[in-house]
C-alpha cells in the first residue's frame, strides 16, 4: 500500500472467464461500469476483493480480475465481513441478487447494514430468481406470474431502500442498469463512502422477468418517471424541468411548478447527509416518480474503526503484554 | 493464616484422595465456594479436578429443586481424572440442596448442612414432609447439622450490615469449616476476597470473620474425631495453574496464532456450553485476536471462512445445534480447502435437549453432517488441559493442510477444571501454515504440496496472486469450475485422500497399559479421566486391560488396527448410542465391538466401568 | 367455532407449570397481561397458539394453558407461519426476545412482516441475551458492557420499531413492562388487527441488563420521556401536559406549547392509520421523549387472504375437480 | 398422419430397443424434440426412458460448447429401464452439439448433423479448428450430414416469416428424419404443435410443414438402407402416461393427502433439481394443498413443521446444501415426534459442487446430520415413476409413525420420465394418522400407540386438548421438560426404537433374480435401472446373480440380513464412494462387501456395470 497504484484501464480488471449470462442480460452492463469504476479509485488491483453468494448475480466475481470468492446461497455479506475484519486496508465488495441478498440472505445483509461494516454491497435486483429459471423472489411484484407463483405472486414485496433505512443503513442508492456511467459514478462514490454503501440496481432479467422496469426506464416515460437525485440540488424531474417534489404535510409528493400556485420555491433541496433519516425514507416511499441516484449518504464510525479503537484502548491498559503474561497470570504454583 | 498453621502438621489423618460437593441455592455462592477450596488445594500441591453443575434456570425461586447450583472437587495425592463418583463430604446449605445431591453420597460418608435454613417453609419448597434432620432418614451418615446461619450473623453481627449481604457471608462459614476439616490454609482465599471486596472493605471484613469462624467452628466443636490432610501430589515439575477446558481452548488458539503468526479470528454465537470461549477470547482483543459476535452461527462460521480466506487463523466455536446450522458453509470450507477450525462443546440432544448437561452424540454429525463427499479432520479433547493441546493441534492441522477441522469437546471437560503444567507459547512446536510462493514464482490456486496435498495459499492484498474461488467443483490446478467428470471424482477422491494423509502427521495411539491383552477399553474424547481411573485400578489388581483413548477420530491413528489385533476383546464405551463403534465398524469391520453406552447427561462414574469390565474380564 | 365462546378470567390460562423466570423479572409482567387480555378476545381457549423460540422469553407458552409450542432458536416466526397458514382460525401468537427475534431469527421476522400474515409478535426487548446468562444482542447499547463485549458493545442497535416500518410492517407498538393493563389492551388490540402485529415490549431483565429501561420508566422521568400516542389525538406530553411534536421541516421535534410562539394549533395528531409510513417512521426516529404506543395499524390484505382468494378463484376455473382427474389428465394411452 | 400409415408396415427392419439423443443449443428446442419423440413412441406402447442434460447455465452464448442441451431417448419392444449407455442416434444441430456428445457414440453408428451450421464461425465456437464433416475425422460413423436450416427455410420461405422464426422451426425438420427413420407417425406431434401455436397458426402451419419436409426428405434421400421399426412392449394392461420423477413425487404426496384425509402443506425453497415440485404443487392449491415459499430452507421446513403441529401432512422439498440447512429443525421434529416429510432431490456435492449433476453423496447426511442421537427414517425412490410410490409411503410412514421420514431421489430420477401405469387414489392403500382420543377421554401429549410407539396427536382448536410441546427432552407420557438422567435414556432408546419398529410395516426385501447364488449386488435409490438391466443380461447368459435393491434404508427390511447370508460375494453400488456400503458394515458387520462406486455426475452406464460384475463373477 506504499506506493502509488499503477494507472489501470477497465481491461486491467477483465479476467480470462468466459461471461456467462444471457445475451442481453442487464448484468453485462454492470460488470462493465464496475471495470469502469475500479480504475477510478486509487486502490491497487491485489486490494479489491469481490464477494458473491449464488445466483446469475454471483457470478460476477468470476469476471473480475481481482480476488473474488463465490461463496454459498445468501452468505456473502457475513464472509464479506469476516474479509474486511480482517484486513481493513481492502476494498470489498459483496456482489448479489434479490433473492440471495434478500430471501436467503436477508439476516446477513440487515445486520451487516446496522453495523455499519465498511463493505460495498450490489444488489442485482431483476425480481425474479434467474440462476435456478423463474421463481418469485421478496422484491417480485404482487400478482407477479412465475414458475412458482403460477397465477400470480400473493407475497408484497420488500422495498430494498425502505429496508436499508430501516436497518439504520447510512448509505443507499438505486441506479437502473441502463447508464453505466452514472453507475460507475455511484460505485465510486459507494467506495468512497466509509461504512456499509448500499447500491441496488434496477436490472433486467431478459429471460425470466423481460421489461420489470420498463414503465420507469422506457426512453418515452423515463424523464418524467425518474427522478435524478443530486445532493444540494432541488429535487426536480419531467421532460420540461417543471416537476418536482415537495411535503405535503403526510408524505412526500410530486407537483408541477407553475400550477396551482406552487413555485420553485415549494420544492424541496436534497440532503443526501441529514443524519436524521426521515427524508430518505420518505423518498424510499415514491413510486411516481422513481428517485434515483445516492439518496442517503452519511458518514458514521464503522463497525471496524470502533473495534480498533477498542483494540487499541485496551492494549493501553492492558497487564498482558504477551501470550505468556497472559498463560503465566493469576495464580499459579510451583511443584 | 499463621494461627492455624501449626495444626498443619499433627494430629491428622492422611488421605489419598477425598471427594466434596459443594451444593446450595444458586444465590449462595457455590461455584466461588468450590474454587476456593479446589485452588488452595492446587496450591497445597494436591492433583484436582473439579466440576460445576448450574441449574437450567438462570435464577429460580430461592430454595427450590432446580434452583439448586453445585461444584465437585476432587482431591489428591494420587493421580486424579475425574471430579470423583462418591461424594466424601456434601455440603449442603438447604434442603433442595440436600434432596437433590444425597444420592451421591454413600452410607458413613460426612453431610453438612446448615441447619437453620431446615424451616417449614424451606422443607415444603424442596418437597420435604418431614424434617429429614430429625426424622432418622440421614442416620446412616455421618450429619453434620451446624446452624451456619446463626453462626455467620452472630460474627458479624456489630458490623451493621443489611441483612442480605449477611446472608452472603455463610458460604464462608462453611467453606471454613471444611478447610479445618481437610487442613487447608486460610491465606489464599482471604488474598482472594481482598482482591473481590477491595472497594468494600467492610463486606471483605464480614467475609474473612466468618471464614475464619467457619474454620473454628470446625475446630472447636471437634465435629469430626480429627482432621486430615491430604499430602501434595507427586507431578511433573513445572509451574501449574488451575485451567478450565474452555479456557484451555481459548489459549491454545491464542499460543497457535502466535506460533503459526497468523491473526486470530473468532466467528461465533453464543450457546451454552460453549459461550465461555468467545467471552475469554473477547477480553484479549489486543493480542490480534478479532473476536466477531455475529447474528446467528451461520454468520459466525461465514465470517471465518471470510477471515480464513483473507489469511487468518479462523475459527468458529459452538455446540450442537449450532453445529447443524454450520453444516452448509463446512462443506463451503472443504471445497475451497480453506483452513478453519470449528469447535464443538458437545450437550445433551437431540434438538434443543438438555443444554446444560454432556453428551457424545455429535460425532457422526461431525463427519456426515454435509451433502456430498465432504471430509473433515475430526479431532477431540480428553481432559480440561487437555483442551489447549488439542486446540492447538486443531490449528496446526487447518492451517498445514489447508482443511476445516472439527475439534470435540463437551459439556464436562468445558466446565471441568484441573491443573495445567503452563507451557511458555516459545516451548510449543511451531506451526507452518501453507503459503503462496514469492511474487513471481509460478502459481496456480490449487497448486498442491505434494505431500500434503495441501494447496498453496495466497491471500488478498498480495500481488500478482489475484484469484477467484468458489463452492462449485473446481479444476484441480487451476481452480477453475469445472462440470468435467473424470475430474469431478479425481476431486473428490483427492479431498479424501487428503484428509486420510494426515495419518502421517498424527502421532501413534498410545496405550494405556499394556500392548496386548484380555480387553482393550476404546474411548474417545471427555471420558477419558473415567476410562483412565477404571482401567488403572483394574490393572492394578492385575487384570490384562488397556486403554486405547483416541484424540484423533478422523483420520484415525495409523497403528488403529494393529492394536486392535492385540486384545481378545474390544469394548468401545461412550456417552451416546455407539457412534464411536458404528465408525469402527465400518472403518475396520474384522473386529468384534462390543458396547458400552451411557445416554444420561453424565459422565461415567468409574464405579460402573470397573464393574463392567470386571465382568467383561470375568465373562471371558 | 360454532358457539359463542365461555368468559373466561385470567385463571384459565394459568397452566400448571410452575414460573421459571428470575425474581423480579419483567415477563412476569407480560405473563399477567397477557393472562388478563386473552379473555377480552372473544376466543375459545383452544384457538390460541403460542409459539416461540429459545431464551428466557421463549420460555412463555409453558405458562399458558392453550397450545403451545417452545421451538428452535429464531424460527417461532416461520413456524407460526406454518400454523396460521394450515388453521386461519387460530390465533397464532409468537413470543420472542430481542436475540431470538431480531438476531438469528431477523430474516424470518421481517419476511413475515413483508408477507403481512395474521400473526401477532410480542418481542421482550431486554437488550441482552438473557438465557445464556449475558451477551449484547443486537438491541444492545453501545459501549454496553456484557460477557461477549467486556469492553463495551461496537455494534450500534436496531431500533424494533424502525425496523419493522423498513420491512413494510402494517402495525407497530411499543410498551414498558411496568403497565400490565396498557400492555393488555395492547395485546387485544393486536389480536383484532388483521396482519402481522409486532408489539415491543421494553423488558427488563434484572440480572444481566437491569435498569435499562429507567431513563425512561423511572417515575422521577416518565412524563417527560415517554409519549403516550393515542390515534386521532395530539401529541402531547410531559408532567404538565404543555409539551408536544411537531415536524419542523426535517423530523418531529419535541417542543414546549407556549414557548418561542409554539399553540397548541403546531401539535401534529397521531393518525395511527396513514397508509404512508412516513409518519410513523418519524415517531420510531424520536427518543426523547420516545413514543409509546400504538404508532402504526393499518389495514391491508393479510397473506392467508391473498391465498384463500387465489385458491378459490382456481378452483373455479380448474378442469381438474379431482385428483383423479389430474392423474389421467393429458397425454395417455392404454395397453 | 395417413400419408405415411402405409410405410408402417412393409420394409421394416425391427429393432428391440433404440436409443436416441439429440443435441443442439439451448435455444434449438431438444427437449421438446426429445419429448415429443419419447411421447409419439410412448403412444405406439413402447417402453421408454428419457433423461435430459440441461447446460448449468441459463442462456448460454450461441453456439457454445456450455450451452449445449440434450435429451435422450431410450425406447424399446423389451422392457426399458434406462435411458440407455450407449447412443445409436445421435442428432447434433451444431458443432457444438457434436463435440460434446459424439464420444456416447460408439463407432458405425448414426449421426445427423445439420451441415449447414458447420460454419467457420460456429466449428470455432465450438473449439474446432477443421470441419470434422470433412477432414475424416467422423468416418467410423454412419454420417448423415443434412441441410437441415437451408431445407427447413426452403420449405416456409414463401410465408414471410422474420429469420429468427424461420430459424425455430429446425428442430421439426430433424425431428421428421427421425420420425422417419423409425416409423412414426407425425399426428401426436402435430396435434400438440396445434395447442402449442394455437393462438399463431402461422407459426403452427410452418412447424407442420417442417416436419414434414424432414420425413419426406428422409424419405426421398433414403439416407438409410431403410427404415426400423419397434414393436410395442409387452407391458401390464392399464392407462398409462409419461411421468417425470418430479411430477410423479408431487403426484404422490396428492394421493397421500387425499387418502389420509389431511391437508397438505408445502414449504419449499426453490434449488436445482428439486424446484419442479414446488412448481407442480402451486398449480393445485385448489386441492387443499397450501405451497409456501419461504425465504430459505430454513423457514420452508420450520413452516412445515408448524403445519405438522397444525395437524397437516407436512412436506418439504430440497437438495443437498438446502439439507444441510433443515439440519437443526430437523431434530426439533425428531424431538417432537411430529410427521414431517423431507424430500432430497440429491445432486453432486459437496457445497455447491455440480448443481445440474446426479450423484447419491447425501445419504449419511440423511442419516446422521444431527446433533444428538436423532433417529430418522430415511426411504429412498428408484426410478421416476417409483416416486409416485415412495411419496405416498414416505407419506404413510410419517402419518403412521408420528416421525419425521427423509425421501431420497436424485437429479437422475427427478429430471428423467417414463411410462407410469396411472392408478386411481381409490385403489391406493389408505392412510391413517395417529390421532388424539375423543373429547373427554384420557390423554397425554405423548401416550404412545404400544405397537408403534407413535405418540396420539391433538391439534390447535380441539377442545379440551391444550398442551405444549419443545425441543427440551421430554418426560414420556406428560411430555413435560425433564432433565431426569434416567428418562433421557429411556426416550433417547425409545425414539430409535420407535424409527426400529418401522421395520414391521415396510415390506421385506425381493430380489431380482434367485434368492442365493454367486452375486448379490445390491444398489438404493436411482440406480435401480442401470443395476437391474445390467443384472438381468448376465442372468439371461446364466450367472447366478441378483440384485437386492433397497427402498428403505432406515430401518432396513427385516429379511436383509438373512438374504445377505445366501451370497457368495456382495458388491455394494453407489454414486459415492461407498456412503451405503459404510451403513452396511456397520449394520451387518458380519459381511464382507465389495464395492463399485462412481462419483461423476453421472449415472451409471449398463455397460461398465456389466463388465465389473463379469469380472467379479470370473474372478471367483
Ligand atoms: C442453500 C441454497 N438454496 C437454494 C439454492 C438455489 N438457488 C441458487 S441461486 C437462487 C436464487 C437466485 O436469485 P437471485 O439472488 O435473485 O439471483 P439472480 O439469479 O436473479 O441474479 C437459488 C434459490 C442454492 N444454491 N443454495
Ligand atoms: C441454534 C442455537 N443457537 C444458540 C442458542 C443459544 N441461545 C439460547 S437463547 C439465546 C439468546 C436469548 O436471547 P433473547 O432472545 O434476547 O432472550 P432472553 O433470554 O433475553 O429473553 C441464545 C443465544 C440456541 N439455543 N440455539
Ligand atoms: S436468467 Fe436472467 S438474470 Fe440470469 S443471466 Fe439470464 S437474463 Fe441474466
Ligand atoms: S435472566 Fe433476565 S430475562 Fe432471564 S429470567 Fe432472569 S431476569 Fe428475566
Ligand atoms: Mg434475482
Ligand atoms: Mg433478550
Amino acid at each position: 500500500m506504499s506506493t502509488q497504484p499503477p494507472t489501470y484501464t477497465f481491461k486491467d480488471f477483465v479476467s480470462d472467464q468466459e461471461v456467462r449470462w444471457c445475451p442481453g442480460c442487464g448484468d453485462y452492463v454492470i460488470l462493465r461500469a464496475m471495470q469502469k469504476a475500479l480504475p477510478m479509485m486509487g486502490k491497487r488491483r491485489e486490494d479489491f476483493v469481490f464477494i458473491s453468494g449464488i445466483g446469475c448475480s454471483s457470478r460476477f466475481p468470476y469476471y473480475m480480475e481481482t480476488y473474488g470468492f463465490h461463496t454459498i446461497h445468501g452468505r456473502a455479506p457475513a464472509i464479506a465481513t469476516g474479509v474486511k475484519l480482517s484486513n481493513p486496508a481492502l476494498s470489498v465488495w459483496v456482489m448479489t441478487g434479490d433473492g440471495d441478498g434478500l430471501a436467503i440472505g436477508g439476516n446477513h445483509m440487515i445486520h451487516v447494514i446496522r453495523r455499519n461494516v465498511d463493505l460495498n454491497v450490489v444488489l442485482f435486483n431483476n425480481k425474479i430468481y434467474g440462476l435456478t429459471k423463474g421463481q418469485f423472489s421478496p422484491t417480485s411484484d404482487l400478482g407477479q406470474k412465475t414458475k412458482s407463483s403460477p397465477y400470480g405472486n400473493t407475497q408484497p414485496p420488500f422495498n430494498f431502500g425502505e429496508l436499508t433505512i430501516g436497518s439504520a443503513g447510512q448509505f443507499y442508492a438505486r441506479t437502473p442498469d441502463n447508464n453505466p456511467n452514472d453507475m460507475a459514478d455511484i460505485f465510486a462514490a459507494a467506495e468512497k463512502h466509509k461504512g456499509t454503501s448500499v447500491v441496488e440496481i434496477l436490472q433486467n432479467c431478459v429471460i425470466f422477468n423481460d421489461g420489470a422496469y420498463d414503465s420507469y426506464t422506457d426512453k418515452t416515460v423515463r424523464d418524467d418517471m425518474l427522478l435524478y437525485l443530486k445532493h444540494g440540488e432541488k429535487m426536480i424531474f419531467g421532460k420540461e424541468k417543471n416537476k418536482g417534489i415537495r411535503f405535503n404535510g403526510r408524505m412526500l409528493e410530486a407537483v408541477t411548478i407553475g400550477e396551482n400556485g406552487i413555485t420553485e420555491d415549494d420544492i424541496l433541496v436534497h440532503d443526501a447527509h441529514d443524519y436524521n433519516p426521515s427524508m430518505h425514507f420518505m423518498l424510499t416511499q415514491m413510486d411516481n416518480p422513481l428517485p434515483v441516484g445516492i439518496i442517503r449518504s452519511v458518514e458514521t464510525p464503522t463497525y471496524e474503526e470502533r473495534m480498533a479503537t477498542q483494540a487499541e484502548s485496551i492494549k493501553n491498559r492492558s497487564k498482558y503484554k504477551s501470550i505468556d503474561d497472559l498463560l503465566f497470570s493469576g495464580e499459579t504454583y510451583s511443584v | 493464616m499463621s494461627d492455624t498453621a501449626t495444626t498443619q502438621d499433627k494430629n491428622k489423618i492422611r488421605l489419598d484422595r477425598v471427594v466434596i460437593r459443594f451444593a446450595g441455592d444458586s444465590g449462595d455462592g457455590m461455584q466461588l465456594t468450590g474454587s476456593q477450596f479446589s485452588d488452595t488445594s492446587a496450591m497445597l500441591g494436591n492433583d484436582i479436578a473439579t466440576f460445576p453443575n448450574y441449574p437450567a434456570e438462570i435464577r429460580a425461586p430461592e430454595g427450590s429443586i432446580y434452583g439448586v447450583s453445585g461444584f465437585q472437587v476432587h482431591i489428591g495425592e494420587v493421580e486424579i481424572s475425574t471430579p470423583g463418583d462418591d461424594v466424601d463430604v456434601l455440603v449442603a446449605m438447604n434442603p433442595a440442596a440436600l434432596k437433590t445431591n444425597i444420592s451421591a453420597v454413600q452410607h458413613g460418608k460426612t453431610i453438612i448442612v446448615d441447619a437453620d435454613e431446615f424451616t417449614t417453609k424451606n422443607l415444603g419448597k424442596a418437597g420435604y414432609s418431614d424434617n429429614p434432620l430429625e426424622d432418622g432418614t440421614l442416620s446412616a451418615y455421618n450429619l453434620i447439622p451446624a446452624p451456619i446461619t446463626q453462626l455467620s450473623r452472630g460474627a458479624i453481627k456489630e458490623m451493621g450490615l443489611d441483612n442480605t449481604s449477611m446472608n452472603r457471608t455463610r458460604n464462608m462459614f462453611a467453606l471454613g469449616m471444611v478447610f479445618w476439616m481437610f487442613s487447608r490454609p486460610l491465606d489464599y482465599t482471604i488474598k482472594f476476597l481482598e482482591k473481590k471486596f477491595g472497594h468494600k472493605p467492610q463486606i471483605f471484613e464480614a467475609n474473612v470473620k466468618v471464614l475464619k469462624s467457619g474454620y473454628h467452628y470446625a475446630e472447636t466443636m471437634e465435629l469430626l474425631s480429627s482432621a486430615y490432610t491430604i499430602l501434595p501430589a507427586k507431578m511433573t515439575g513445572g509451574t501449574y495453574r488451575i485451567l478450565m477446558g474452555n479456557t484451555a481452548i481459548a489459549w491454545g488458539f491464542l499460543a497457535a496464532a502466535e506460533r503459526s503468526g497468523k491473526h486470530l479470528f473468532l466467528g461465533s454465537y453464543p450457546i451454552t456450553p460453549a459461550s465461555d470461549i468467545l467471552h475469554e477470547l473477547s477480553e484479549h482483543q489486543h493480542f490480534g485476536v478479532t473476536t466477531f459476535q455475529a447474528e446467528d452461527e451461520i454468520a459466525g462460521i461465514c465470517s471465518a471462512i471470510g477471515a480464513s480466506f483473507a489469511g487468518n487463523l479462523a475459527l468458529t466455536t459452538t455446540s450442537g445445534p449450532g453445529l447443524a446450522l454450520k453444516s452448509e458453509a463446512i462443506g463451503l470450507a472443504v471445497m475451497t480447502e480453506l483452513p478453519l477450525v470449528i469447535v464443538n462443546v458437545q450437550r445433551g440432544g437431540p434438538s434443543t435437549g438438555l443444554p446444560t448437561k454432556t453428551e457424545q452424540a455429535d460425532l457422526l454429525q461431525a463427519m456426515y453432517g454435509r451433502n456430498g463427499e465432504s471430509p473433515v479432520i475430526v479431532v477431540a479433547a480428553s481432559s480440561p488441559s487437555n483442551c489447549f493441546d488439542m486446540a492447538y493441534e486443531a490449528s496446526r492441522l487447518a492451517l498445514e493442510h489447508m482443511t476445516p477441522v472439527i475439534l470435540l469437546t463437551d459439556g464436562y471437560i468445558a466446565n471441568g477444571s484441573a491443573p495445567w503444567r503452563i507451557r511458555s507459547v516459545n516451548d510449543l512446536e511451531p506451526i507452518k501454515p501453507a503459503v503462496a510462493p514469492l511474487p513471481g514464482e509460478e502459481w496456480l490456486p490449487y497448486l498442491r504440496n505434494p505431500e500434503t496435498l495441501a494447496r498453496r495459499w495466497a491471500t488478498p492484498g498480495m500481488p500478482g496472486f489475484e484469484h477467484r474461488i468458489g463452492g462449485l467443483e473446481k479444476e484441480d490446478g487451476t481452480g477453475h469450475i469445472s462440470y468435467d467428470p473424470e475430474n469431478h471424482e479425481h476431486m473428490v477422491k483427492l479431498r479424501a485422500e487428503k484428509v486420510r494423509r494426515v495419518e502421517n502427521y498424527i502421532p501413534e495411539l498410545q496405550l494405556d497399559g499394556a500392548e496386548s491383552g484380555d480387553l482393550l477399553v476404546v474411548g474417545w474424547g471427555g471420558t477419558y479421566g473415567s476410562l483412565h481411573t477404571a482401567v488403572k485400578a483394574l490393572q492394578e489388581e492385575g487384570h490384562a486391560v488397556s486403554l486405547a483413548h483416541f484424540h484423533y477420530i478422523n483420520p484415525m491413528p495409523r497403528n488403529t488396527r494393529e492394536v486392535f489385533s492385540r486384545f481378545k476383546q474390544i469394548v468401545v464405551c461412550e456417552l451416546n448410542l455407539g457412534q464411536f463403534a458404528t465408525l469402527l465398524r465400518s472403518s475396520f469391520p474384522e473386529f468384534p465391538y462390543l458396547q458400552y453406552n451411557k445416554v444420561q447427561g453424565l459422565p461415567f462414574t468409574v464405579f460402573e466401568l470397573n464393574a463392567h469390565f470386571r465382568n467383561l474380564l470375568n465373562a471371558k
